[in-house]
């Protein structure tokens, strides 16, 4: 419907734009101000709540990561955690913490990802955006180490991992997480407190915090505008109830807190990692868990790094899942993204900046 | 004061003694309520502006066409209580049809529409019932997430 | 503006950025040098005829179904094909195999002109050394870690 | 018949012969130094330097297989590449305004680059003693270029982009105007070669050093160079109003960027880091003094490209409100400044 107001044009920020992705904004605007951003899903939707249906709980890992590929750990492990607690399947301790480090490693790998595309939406090509895509090459040459591939692990199965730490990756994730910490102090000097970049994201973008919990914000958008919700620390799955590490919470809820959240987190997932490889349990690394599970339901809530995703599963018995319902983080974070303009103004010029400060993951809104 | 699972459900089945219809403690932190249908935006915005459930995670529906029902669960969370809770209402399968709750929390617009796309669920007083995620040529009446939609088999 | 925000906010990154400038570059120039993949790198997949005896378990297990199990001629089980249009590199199939006849290989340069090229018979399922598949190939390298630089070395 | 220095062994008529013998030395300058072949020279160079010094701070290696070294043949094949592309309007667009943009446009900044002394007597025109004033009057032709490419390609977007441009334009060339101003009082003059003479003892950097910020500031908005490079930026609707261009009429657009940046730089130079001032190395003559004119624009230009990788574009509101808040009263502040101490940095400069 167009609005009657006069001088009122819809522009399709739409799939085929440098910086929209997979997905396609209708701005209402009239040249500068944007009135009304709605959103238009479904261009990458794989109906994968199907497809898992048809698969055994093994088999359903693979597509079920590729709802964020580029946090293919903590998807996998929401899967493997609402199977497990809908049959009550007990994870020996080692396999939770080799879980704890890979999803780690997943997390900075996606927050990176994020960082650079943020950089790189405030405008020009900035150097920022290729080195995060050069440092994620460790972190991917550390998950290829562990998992044997370096994107889609599907390395989680129901009641552990699928292998154990090689000999020597030790040493080389402690060098790494080293490296890793010196290019922080890179990207904090060249970029957090480049003056162009706070011009263009402070104050921008704001979602109070009472929106931020009454919109459904998610992740680091949510701990952006000062909600302390972080799953690792409400449920304490896997080997975080034993790792001490801070919460990343930013109060001002502008584009700036969530990238400052982003990169906060990825210092605390490199301690986290640390923590994890120091004290490293011994014991085995996966339980035998039969194919065909009892009935049951099971819920499972994981903070994957866009924000908290949550997996509903329903066993009828059989080797697949009767049901699998997904609560996707990016969905809620689109959503947010689609309200804003009513709660702050928004050029035409920050749509880029503000869409990339939420972070949103268009193949796992869409399912 | 810190209120514990069984204060909730004390909470809600008080209120509403002939509109709930079953409610459990799942797992610590986790309850699930079931509703019948009318009672449905009633417990919803008593949850929500008496017990603080302001945070809306998202919104699903299931088929059983064993028991010929169709269950729509509305997952909920709140700040203040730390838990969550799964609001959940049955309709017929045959023509099912659910009150919206659009009005109370404004998210569920979207995952309402998505319920009715691939279920088929009406949604009644939903402001704009259209398709979300399926392609704008999908045949109408095919609801691909139903039980009795096959999969083509590759 | 005052003159501790410039010197933090703009003249900073463009000291950092300039440092930059005499790193070493981290691309690598791909036909003329390549990777060490891990040894747990799950790339082409190698049928070993004397280990399997044509069970079917990898077939199952394949989420994407790209396994099926034919004839040999001069063999008297049933050996899986693998058709690469569709593989995703999961490795669930090495992983299910009791015997061990399935194994990963380091082997990712598998482009074909045709589609059909892309099936891989039981029989061609051979371990390949990866020069012969890509020639230009003059050496294998290693990242190799210094304190904040990242350096490529020669590895056999 | 004036003496040829070196004989020319072309079969040429002798009045051509004559012609040449007698003003050799304007065509060289025509030709090669300030003229046509520098500017272009200068383009090839320039682009081909920020993309192998911005790939180098990105830790990639840049343009590399074309030409044996390090990809310098890279900028050639893309400038062939472009004649070879077809050129062809928009429907409805006005083909006049259309076609004309491109051919003009490029001119106006070659044109402002005429102005400037190489050496003491190595300058093409000097306008009797009002180089500076020719040369403001010259690159403030440029936005009604864009705007007239904005409105011939009949395409709602490059009219915003167009507008933008203008904006910008007005928002960077008033602080520039009023920088120069401080350092016309402190010469006394309009006449470059005047103020460069004057630099002799000490570059105008120091005695001017608010206008010398403010200057090199307003010198990236008018070229659009990275913190303002808001009519170009991918995520406003298009590619601001050269989007329509193909082929080598896009690459002449390319031009324009690049021969204001050469402008700018080359007035920037002979303003504040004293013009052909310099150690005397290639023997006293105009040799030193181009030589060291190349290696400051050399400095200047890599210091200004180099921001693209540095920082992100501003936003057009924010760019205009450092224009008009803080660049302006700054360039007046300046003025006040040297008005006040002129006696003394006069003393300082003698």
């Amino acid at each position: 419907m167009m609005s009657e107001t006069k001088g009122i044009m819809r522009i399709s920020w739409g799939p085929q734009h440098p910086m929209s992705g997979q997905f396609r904004f209708i701005l209402e605007t009239d040249g500068e101000n944007v009135y009304e951003i709605i959103p238009d899903f479904g261009f990458t939707h794989r109906g994968i709540e199907k497809i898992l249906e048809y698969r055994t709980f093994v088999q359903g890992i693979v597509p079920f990561e590729r709802l964020a590929m580029v946090d293919a750990a903590n998807v996998g492990l929401a899967y493997v955690r609402a199977i497990e607690d809908a049959a009550n399947i007990e994870v020996p301790k080692r396999a939770q913490y080799i879980r704890t480090i890979l999803c780690e490693i997943s997390r900075i790998n996606s927050h990176l990802y994020a960082i650079g595309l943020a950089a790189e939406a405030a405008g020009g090509y900035p150097a920022i955006f290729l080195w995060t895509t050069a440092d994620r090459e460790l972190f991917l040459d550390l998950a290829e180490m562990l998992t044997g591939a370096r994107w889609s692990y599907s390395f989680f199965i129901p009641g552990g991992v699928r292998a154990d730490i090689p000999e020597g990756f030790k040493e080389k994730a402690l060098k790494v997480l080293s490296y890793f910490e010196k290019r922080l102090i890179a990207y904090r000097d060249s970029w957090l407190e480049n003056e162009i970049w706070l011009t263009r994201s402070k104050g921008i973008g704001k979602l109070s915090t009472e929106d931020a919990i009454k919109l459904g914000a998610a992740g680091p958008s949510l701990r952006g505008s000062g909600v302390e919700l972080d799953m690792r620390k409400e449920d304490k799955y896997e080997a975080y109830g034993e790792i001490d590490f801070r919460m990343a919470v930013q109060k001002e809820g502008d584009c700036q807190a969530r990238f400052m959240v982003r990169f906060l987190e990825m210092i605390e997932s490199t301690r986290i990692i640390k923590q994890a490889l120091e004290n490293m349990p011994p014991g085995p690394f996966k339980k035998p868990v039969p194919p065909k599970l009892p009935k049951g339901e099971g819920f499972a809530r994981v903070e994957t790094a866009r924000g908290e995703m949550d997996v509903h599963v329903i066993l009828d018995g059989s080797d697949k899942p009767y049901r699998v319902k997904v609560c996707a983080p990016s969905f809620r974070n689109l959503y947010v993204i689609s309200k804003l303009p009513k709660l702050t103004k928004i050029l035409v010029a920050d749509v880029p900046v503000v869409v990339w400060s939420f972070d949103p993951w268009y193949l796992d809104a869409d399912r | 004061m810190t209120w514990s699972e069984e204060d909730i459900i004390k909470a809600v089945t008080e209120n509403f003694k002939e509109l709930v219809t079953e409610s459990k403690v799942l797992k610590p932190k986790r309850i699930s309520i079931t509703v019948k249908p009318d009672g449905l935006v009633s417990v919803a915005t008593f949850l929500r502006d008496s017990l603080g459930f302001d945070h809306p995670l998202g919104a699903g529906a299931i088929d059983y066409p064993a028991e010929n029902k169709m269950q729509m669960v509305y997952y909920l969370w709140s700040v203040s209580k730390r838990t969550i809770v799964m609001l959940k209402a049955d309709t017929p399968r045959d023509n099912p049809k659910l009150p919206t709750l659009s009005g109370v929390w404004d998210q569920m617009n979207l995952h309402e529409r998505e319920a009715w796309e691939m279920f088929g669920i009406v949604f009644e007083g939903h402001p704009k019932l259209e398709r979300l995620l399926l392609p704008e040529d999908w045949e109408e009446g095919v609801y691909p997430l139903r039980k009795d939609y096959k999969l083509p088999e590759r | 503006m005052k003159p501790s925000e410039v010197k933090q906010g703009l003249l900073k990154p463009y000291a950092v950025v300039f440092k930059h400038v005499f790193k070493k570059p981290h691309t690598l120039m791909y036909p003329y040098e390549r990777l060490k993949f891990a040894p747990r790198y799950r790339g082409f997949i190698t049928v070993d005829l004397e280990k399997c005896n044509g069970c079917g378990m990898c077939a199952r297990t394949c989420p994407d179904k790209c396994i099926e199990l034919v004839e040999v001629p001069g063999r008297k089980y049933k050996y899986p094909k693998i058709d690469y249009n569709y593989c995703c590199f999961c490795g669930l199939c090495v992983d299910s195999c009791f015997r061990g006849a399935l194994s990963k290989t380091e082997l990712v340069e598998l482009s074909a002109y045709r589609r059909e090229d892309l099936v891989v018979r039981p029989e061609d399922a051979k371990p390949k050394p990866i020069e012969s598949v890509s020639p230009m190939l003059k050496r294998f390298v290693a990242v190799k870690i210094v304190d904040d630089n990242i350096t490529y070395e020669e590895v056999r | 018949m004036a003496e040829l220095p070196i004989p020319i062994p072309l079969p040429l008529p002798d009045w051509i012969i004559e012609f040449i013998a007698l003003n050799w030395e304007t065509l060289l300058k025509i030709a090669i130094i300030p003229g046509l072949a520098f500017i272009l020279l200068f383009e090839l160079i320039a682009v081909w330097f920020e993309r192998k010094f911005l790939a180098d701070a990105m830790l990639r290696i840049g343009p590399l297989y074309c030409g044996r070294v390090a990809g310098w043949l890279q900028l050639i094949a893309d400038a062939l590449k472009l004649t070879i592309k077809e050129v062809f309007a928009p429907k409805g667009a006005h083909k006049l305004l259309f076609y004309a943009v491109p051919i003009v446009a490029p001119t106006i900044p070659a044109l402002a680059v005429v102005l400037i002394p190489f050496g003491p007597d190595w300058i093409l025109f000097r306008a009797s003693g009002a180089g500076l004033l020719l040369f403001f009057a010259l690159t403030s032709l440029i936005p009604v270029t864009t705007i007239l490419a904005g409105w011939g390609s009949n395409n709602k977007y490059t009219i915003i982009g167009a507008l933008r441009s203008a904006y910008l334009y007005i928002a960077a060339e008033m602080p520039l105007f009023i920088a120069a101003a401080g350092v016309v009082i402190l010469a006394g003059t309009f006449d470059l070669v005047k103020i460069v003479e004057l630099q002799s003892k000490m570059w105008f950097a120091i005695p001017q050093f608010i206008g010398f910020i403010v200057f090199f500031i307003a010198m990236l908005g008018a070229s659009e160079r990275v913190p303002f490079d808001i009519p170009v930026a991918e995520q406003e609707l298009v590619l601001g109003w050269r989007t329509e261009y193909t082929g080598i009429a896009f690459g002449l657009l390319m031009t324009i960027e690049y021969a204001c940046l050469l402008a700018w730089s080359l007035l920037f130079i002979t303003l504040y880091l004293g013009g052909y001032q310099g150690p005397p190395i290639l023997g006293p003559g105009t040799a030193s003094g181009i030589f060291w004119m190349l290696v400051k624009l050399g400095i200047v230009v890599a210091v200004a490209i180099f921001l693209r990788v540095v920082f992100p574009r501003y936003r057009i509101d924010q760019a205009l409100r450092l224009g008009w808040r803080y660049l302006i009263p700054l360039a007046l502040l300046n003025i006040f400044l040297t008005l006040a101490m002129k006696p003394y940095l006069l003393a300082m400069l003698q």
